[in-house]
């Protein structure tokens, strides 16, 4: 007994002396390596294919980011990458960006953060200061965002917030984070204006949120905005993170029973709530609800209890944006929505993932790869305080939609959400109109009025 | 206050409360018997919902009779986890164990990731419902509760009517004495702690049932957060404490969420949690055997 | 020479890094009793559950109905009929008197004999017959110790062991059990390794005695010898 | 010499089974007092009554007058109780030294005393009881009849007024006790320290030790007096053999 | 009692000195090499974890799950220090004010949570601390205060208070080295407390606490002492690490016990009540986490194994075999086979 148990502790304690001198010896290595590997100081590496296109000198610029591919954001963070490889995949198919007459192939890098604010940092780190990037995709959350920030800006490395919908992280005078999507406080908009739209009689609207940052945003914004419309907000309840039982919150609804009911938070509450309403017959005009709706698999995991459900989307496979409709002002960037489609499927069947659709969190990081693409070539320069600035008077249109950024805060005022529904287990785009595929199925069926 | 609102709350408190009290007889069981805080409670939770969810969602077995897959899968993962880890630990200092079994819940939530993804899942039973004071009585849940309350009958009956739970309650009360009237201890902390697993992971088939969505790998955290609550309610230990004191806490969650919603500018649902945990203090600190030990 | 039923041969024990037998050797005979006298602390208890097996022996040798057993654990040993009466008692409290002596009955030979024993042990103990629905911890002193040795008995053992049955009893009480166990040799046909502070009454009941001291066994004989030498009392009593 | 300890009728009881029956005793300044009585006869309950580990059920505890029934063990410590236990509990996992240095520390003679000082006295202790040389060995490896020393020594280093001793020469060769009882008699008489034991058979230790004994039986006090009355009275006799020779 | 014990101060120096010269280590490299600061500035986070949790995990054997309530509420302490300071002005006032509101609060808390939680023992008192926790957070988002579940954001506020750059040196160096030398802290306070009678008393509570109390430590007193204590650093480690660094307090964040979990870890890891250990903890769980994350597991990927989330399937394994094999930790198992002398070292 006792001499197998100093055995047992003689292999432990070798185990983790390797451990520790294989990462000691990564810790070492890991430096040399890369900066051998640094072809010129703006911090553009030679590319292996380098060599195949002797004609032109081509290099390789790096976008980095730490991607949450474990822990809580896991399943967004997988569908940012598969979303961001594909539109890097695209520039590099269509010849890499041109930048003051050299011309750079895009190369990504990422490492997982485990949606652990204390990793992000030295990730981040890792990336600007080792991998040699300038520009990277910030970190899911304003949690981890906020951590990366002071990092990213110490060493003036500009950060894209694709997951981040956070107001607040924008208004603390950061200056190199700039918004792609459709900031939380404003998730509600379109919905709300659809229903002002088609139900003039439509007069009160239950608010029924996750108690989260970012689910308490969009709530709190839904509210103000629905009052700015007239509505009358009759209820505003929320329920803790990690809810199981939404009952004691939903039932009083019966009885209140309002025109209109939004809320949610993210995926598990959100097909929670989705279907204890149901289950207990809480039927209003309208239900519409945050994030969960917008996967694939709401409808397979609910079945008919997800019927008519509404949801604001940053994205959508079926949204209209082509070049053929580029409104005013802005200029067409990037690859179609069909486009993006493809490449997109070819990433996620190269990752293992199968035939699979992109969520909006890929469309999200892709179409910050393409602000971030566009901003550089206008600035001619790798220099991320031109770039930055480049992004101020950027006026984008792709396949996302428009994009454009306030000047003072890096905050996303371009971009407009669509609005979705279940009719009969399949996703339509019923909002706004122009981009609309069929009308909104409203009242809800087994609405009693 | 409505009737019907109060009819709702009742209802859905006791049936909810009936699954709090199956998905924690398991961690009593080990407790009672080992001594072992079973950290990794949740864990397991989660495991039986994945059962039900894939044998359900993709083979079609119905609900019900996922349960039984759940329990042989609990008797499988039980007696792993026993032999390999939990058997050189029964002597070790409590810090030992309670590291252990939380080590073992991590290895169980991220094996299930690595094969089914983070993605939050669920599926569709519907058996309709009945509708009483303007409340929607849902049968699906009824049937959660009702499947709940045959495991717990025949965890009673195993206890208290067989010769293996007499060996148990034996080693409970004393080890020694257990010892010298041929008691095979070793066996009965392995049977134990492996009964304790099993019906862990059956609960997590019947909450499922009853909730039939937000099911995820990392779903199991907060039923050891609450499993423990109502463990320490019922008496560390006590297999009929665990239950009384699983319905009690259902009740007074959503009796607490009428009486908070009274009040303006708080967050009622969310304040229950806290007035739980203030609970479970209280009670630790006037009765920590249990409301319903002597 | 009678047959020797238990033969223990320089059994040495301990808790953690502590010896506390030092290689002790006895022996009890078939349908014998054998006495285990000596000062606290010289390791009695120890003894008795090194053979018991609820602590592993360190070295030495016990053999019992010639089958060496020395490693058995506890289980196997009460299986094979050698079943202990612990110091202290060990009673399942919160059990009721009947709930305890059913375990004691755990065992295959003890569960096919199941109704016939519960009626000898209430027969023994008329007092546990009427208690038979009380929980064994609201028992007396007297009555938990009756009911120690009924649960023991439950098992059909060969040799039964008994460590200090009569301790913190009324010296009456003390007398009727010990007079039992001479009965149950009797009529059962027990073999008895009995550690006893009542000297007198246990060289009274014994066939052979040892007496041990820090571990080792330093006077061994018959009662009548050892009571002759007068050797006992004083290295019992330091007198 | 005054009263130091007086324990009136004091009883407890465990379940059905009555461990103190209205017990009732006292010890003076300076005595060296061995009580005995075989296993279970309470002597172990009525050390835990005295040094506050057990509250009885009735009954009071008076030390130097003052009624502690109800006050925690450290509290008791304080005022100049300090014990030993049957089965040695020293902290294993802390060096012979360090054992009796918290000792000094925490005993009536504590407050104020530095590490440094405690840890000198500690010392001198070591060598009191005649453990040199084992100072700096871990408490857990010692032997049996080593651990009972430092318990002796980590209670001396308490500098306790009333010193409870329980079964302190139990399991040790005639030697070895001759030693212990030796040693707490030097204890007595260099530090002035009163000493109530428990001794269980060791009837010689008794009579060379105490100066008073008090019998106890079925958690009564059969009888008191000096070694030589008591321990001939054929009660005595009757308690521990059963039946008188 | 008012002269300093110099004794005390001497072995606790003698004691601290392979600490001190560990993270002296680690603040060379935090200069030394180019773009691994923040990768240092984690393991340190880590260690302190460690080191502060250890203070009352390994000196008396209790385990607190709600631990990260001391960090939490030293996160909002210190936040609360720069929103009564914004407006009002007072520039770099902000750290001590800030770490001192921390501390109180996070002391406050301990004495209120210890005063009640450490009557219970063992697995209840773990299971309490959870309920303190947890109870905290849902009362924080429930009824709305200091910023409910949207939590406070300070950035803003800081960058007024010293400017731009100064937030920029405050956020990222000036955190960090706040933070080496709350390291030095942690180090000498559980040196200190090991050499004097407070170290001696838990200890003692630690290996027999029944024997403690009958050897007349007051028990309550002193656990509450090292409750206390620990308490205060997790406070400052939290205002330092995730207010003044992150910038943002939010309480889904900041109440989460992984942390706690993560301290366990690397308190069993480098050997409880060993001052070294937490350092070698921090140093393999990082060290391990970091490597297999940012260089094997592209590789892996490269390979076309996706190997996410692969650190944690290592990271329990390695666990549960120390806890098997090692239980006092690797630190620890070196402390118990060494000699006497090496063992005052190693401590």
């Amino acid at each position: 007994m006792g001499e197998s148990r100093n055995q047992l502790l003689l292999a432990g304690a070798a185990l983790l002396l390797a451990i520790i001198i294989i990462g000691a010896a990564f810790f070492i290595l890991g430096d040399r390596g890369e900066e051998g590997a640094t072809a010129t100081e703006t911090g553009a590496r030679e590319g292996a294919e380098a060599g195949e296109t002797p004609a032109e000198e081509v290099e390789t610029l790096v976008i980095g980011a730490p991607l949450s591919l474990s822990g809580k954001y896991a399943k967004e963070g997988e569908m940012s990458l598969m979303g961001a490889l594909a539109v890097v995949n695209w520039i590099n198919d269509q010849g890499g960006i041109k930048v003051g007459g050299k011309t750079y192939k895009l190369e990504f890098i990422f490492y997982d953060d485990e949606s652990n604010p204390d990793r992000v940092v030295s990730l981040v780190e890792k990336l600007i200061a080792e991998d040699n990037v300038n520009f990277l995709l910030a970190p899911y959350s304003s949690g981890l965002t906020a951590k990366a920030a002071p990092i990213a800006e110490k060493y003036g490395a500009i950060m894209l917030s694709h997951g981040g919908a956070s107001d607040k992280i924008f208004t603390q005078g950061y200056e190199f984070i700039v918004q792609i999507l459709t900031p939380a406080s404003r998730y509600f908009v379109s919905v709300l204006d659809m229903v002002k739209a088609i139900d003039p009689e439509a007069k009160t609207v239950a608010i029924v949120y996750k108690e989260s940052e970012f689910a308490r945003t969009v709530a709190e914004g839904a509210k103000s905005y629905a009052e700015s419309l007239g509505f009358e907000v009759v209820y505003f309840k929320s329920y803790p993170a990690d809810a199981q039982d939404l009952t004691p919150v939903l039932q009083p609804l019966k009885d209140i029973n309002p025109d209109v009911l939004i809320g949610g938070g993210h995926f598990a509450d959100g097909q929670l709530l989705a279907r204890q309403l149901y289950e207990l017959g809480i039927k209003p005009k309208l239900i519409g609800l945050l994030v969960a709706p917008a996967i694939p698999d709401f409808y397979d995991n609910l079945g008919e209890a997800a019927e008519g459900i509404v949801y604001p989307s940053q994205w959508e496979p079926k949204v209209k944006y082509s070049p053929d409709n580029v409104p005013e002002g802005y200029e067409w960037y990037g690859p179609t929505v069909e486009e993006f489609i493809q490449y997109f499927k070819e990433v996620a069947r190269e990752r293992g993932k199968g035939d699979i659709m992109p969520s909006y969190h890929a469309a999200d990081a892709g179409a910050a790869i393409l602000f971030l693409a566009k901003a550089i070539e206008k600035a001619g320069s790798l220099d991320p305080e031109k770039v930055r600035e480049a992004m101020n008077d950027l006026a984008l249109y792709t396949f996302y939609g428009k994009l454009k950024i306030d000047p003072e805060t890096g905050l996303q005022v371009g971009h407009d959400m669509v609005v979705g529904q279940w009719q009969n287990g399949k996703k339509v785009i019923v909002w706004p109109r122009e981009a609309s595929e069929a009308d909104p199925l409203y009242p809800l069926p087994g609405y009693s009025g | 206050m409505e009737v019907g609102q109060i009819f709702a709350t009742i209802l859905y408190g006791t049936l909810i409360g009936v699954i709090y009290g199956v998905a924690t007889v398991g961690l009593n069981v080990i407790f009672g018997v080992l001594r072992i805080v079973n950290v990794g409670h949740g864990a397991f939770i989660m495991v039986g919902a994945y059962t039900t969810l894939v044998l359900y969602g993709s083979l079609g077995v119905p609900p019900p009779i996922t349960i039984a897959a759940s329990i042989l899968l609990g008797a499988v993962l039980g007696l792993i986890t026993y032999y390999l880890v939990i058997k050189h630990l029964v002597d070790a200092p409590e810090l030992a164990t309670l590291i252990a079994t939380f080590a073992i819940g991590i290895l169980l939530q991220e094996t299930v990731k690595a094969i089914y993804g983070s993605d939050t899942r669920g599926f569709s039973w519907n058996l309709g419902f009945a509708e009483v004071l303007n409340v929607n009585i849902v049968y699906s849940r009824l049937a959660a509760a009702l499947l709940g309350l045959l495991l717990l009958i025949a965890l009673y009956a195993l206890i208290y009517r067989t010769k293996l739970g007499l060996a148990m309650r034996a080693v409970v009360q004393d080890k020694e004495g257990a010892m010298v009237v041929g008691i095979n201890v070793d066996r009965i902390y392995a049977l134990s702690y492996t009964l304790g697993i099993m019906i862990t992971v059956a609960s997590g088939s019947v909450l499922a049932i009853y909730l039939q969505s937000g099911i995820h790998p990392y779903m199991g955290e907060i039923y050891t957060l609450k499993g423990f609550v109502i463990a320490v309610m019922g008496g560390l230990g006590s297999i009929i404490g665990a239950f009384v004191a699983g319905v009690l806490f259902g009740l007074f969650e959503n009796a607490s969420y009428l009486i908070l919603s009274q009040i303006e500018g708080i967050q009622p649902l969310v304040l229950t949690r806290s007035i739980a945990f203030l609970l479970l203090l209280t009670i630790l600190l006037l009765k920590p055997t249990g409301l319903f030990r002597r | 020479m009678t047959k020797q039923l238990l033969v223990v041969e320089n059994l040495e024990a301990g808790y953690g890094e502590m010896q506390v037998l030092w290689g002790i050797s006895l022996s009890v005979a078939e349908r014998g009793i054998s006495a285990v006298l000596g000062p606290n602390g010289a390791g009695k208890t120890t003894l008795l559950r090194a053979v018991a097996g609820i602590i592993r022996p360190w070295s030495g040798r016990i053999t019992f109905s010639g089958e060496d057993v020395t490693l058995s654990p506890p289980h196997v040993k009460v299986g094979k009929g050698l079943v202990l009466v612990p110091e202290g008692r060990h009673l399942f409290p919160e059990l009721s008197v009947e709930e305890n002596l059913l375990l004691g009955a755990y065992t295959k030979l003890g569960r096919y004999n199941l109704e016939e024993s519960l009626d000898l042990v209430y027969s023994v103990f008329p007092r546990l017959k009427e208690r038979r629905e009380q929980r064994a911890g609201t028992l007396s002193g007297g009555e938990q110790q009756m009911l120690a040795i009924g649960r023991a008995l439950m098992a059909r053992p060969t040799l039964l062991m008994l460590d200090e049955p009569s301790q913190g009893l009324a010296p009456k009480i003390a007398i009727e059990i010990l007079d039992i166990l001479q009965r149950l040799r009797g009529e059962w046909g027990l073999s008895i390794l009995l550690v006893e502070q009542n000297i007198v009454k246990s060289l009274e009941i014994a066939d052979y005695a040892y007496v041990i001291e820090q571990g080792r066994v330093v006077l061994e004989g018959e009662p009548e010898e050892l009571s002759k030498k007068g050797d006992l009392i004083k290295a019992y009593l330091g007198i | 010499m005054g009263e130091l300890l007086r324990v009136e009728s004091v009883s407890k009881r465990f379940g059905g089974v009555v461990a103190l029956d209205k017990v009732s005793f006292s010890v003076d300044e300076g005595e060296l007092i061995a009580i005995i009585g075989p296993n279970g006869s309470g002597k172990t309950t009525l050390f835990n009554v005295i040094n506050g580990i057990l509250k009885p059920d009735e009954g009071r505890v008076y030390f130097l007058g003052r009624d502690i029934t109800g006050l925690p063990p450290y509290a008791r410590v304080r005022l100049g109780i300090a014990r030993t236990f049957q089965v040695p509990r020293p902290w294993p996992g802390l060096s012979v030294l360090e054992n009796i240095a918290i000792g000094a520390l925490f005993g009536s003679g504590g407050r104020g005393l530095g590490v440094a000082e405690a840890l000198s006295q500690a010392r001198n202790i070591i060598r009191v009881v005649g453990l040199e040389g084992k100072a700096e060995v871990l408490a857990g490896q010692l032997t049996a009849p080593e651990k009972k020393l430092l318990e002796l020594a980590r209670a001396i280093a308490m500098k306790p007024r009333l010193l409870l001793l329980d079964e302190i020469v139990a399991g040790m060769s005639p030697k070895d006790a001759d030693r212990v009882v030796d040693t707490v008699r030097k204890v007595r008489d260099e530090y002035g320290i009163t000493v109530v034991s428990m001794v269980e058979h060791v009837m010689r230790v008794v009579a060379r030790f105490a100066e008073r004994v008090i019998v106890m039986h079925q958690g009564r006090i059969l009888l008191e007096g000096s070694p030589h009355e008591v321990l001939r009275h054929p009660k005595v006799v009757e308690v521990y053999l059963g039946v008188a020779p | 009692m008012t002269v300093i014990d110099w004794f005390a101060l001497r072995t606790s120096l003698k004691r601290a000195a392979p600490a001190l010269a560990l993270y002296t280590i680690l603040l060379i490299l935090y200069f030394a090499v180019p773009g691994k600061s923040q990768l240092i500035a984690q393991i340190l986070f880590y260690a302190v974890l460690g080191q502060a949790f250890n203070i009352f995990m390994g000196m008396t054997g209790y385990v607190d799950f709600g631990y990260v309530a001391f960090l939490a509420a030293g996160a909002y302490g210190f936040s609360i220090a720069i929103l009564l300071l914004s407006g009002v002005g007072g520039g770099w006032m902000f750290i001590p004010l800030g770490l001192l509101i921390a501390a109180i609060i996070a002391a406050s808390l301990a004495g209120l949570v210890g005063a009640i939680a450490l009557r219970l023992r063992g697995a209840y008192f773990a299971i309490a601390t959870i309920g303190v926790n947890e109870g905290l957070r849902y009362l924080v988002e429930g009824l709305n205060i200091l910023g409910g579940s949207i939590g406070l954001y300070i950035v803003k506020d800081m960058k007024e208070l010293v400017g731009r750059e100064g937030y920029q040196l405050a956020a990222t160096t000036l955190a960090d080295m706040l933070m080496f030398l709350l390291a030095g802290v942690a180090v000498l306070t559980t040196s200190l407390i090991l050499s004097t009678r407070m170290g001696f008393a838990l200890q003692a509570i630690r290996e027999d606490e029944d024997a403690a109390r009958a050897l007349g430590i007051n028990v309550t007193k002193y656990k509450i002492a090292a409750f206390m204590i620990s308490g205060v650093l997790g406070g400052a480690l939290g205002a330092l690490n995730w207010a003044l660094k992150g910038g943002v307090v939010e309480p889904a964040q900041v109440f989460l016990i992984l942390y706690t979990v993560e301290a366990i870890v690397i308190v069993m890891l480098g050997g409880a009540g060993t001052l070294l250990g937490p350092i070698f903890g921090a140093l393999i769980y990082i060290g391990l986490n970091f490597t297999s994350n940012v260089y094997i597991a592209p590789v892996l990927e490269s390979a076309g194994i996706k190997a996410t989330g692969l650190h944690l399937i290592i990271l329990a394994p390695i666990l549960l075999a120390v806890i098997i094999a090692a239980p006092q930790g690797l630190v620890g198992a070196i402390r118990s086979r060494a000699p006497s002398r090496l063992r005052e070292i190693v401590v």
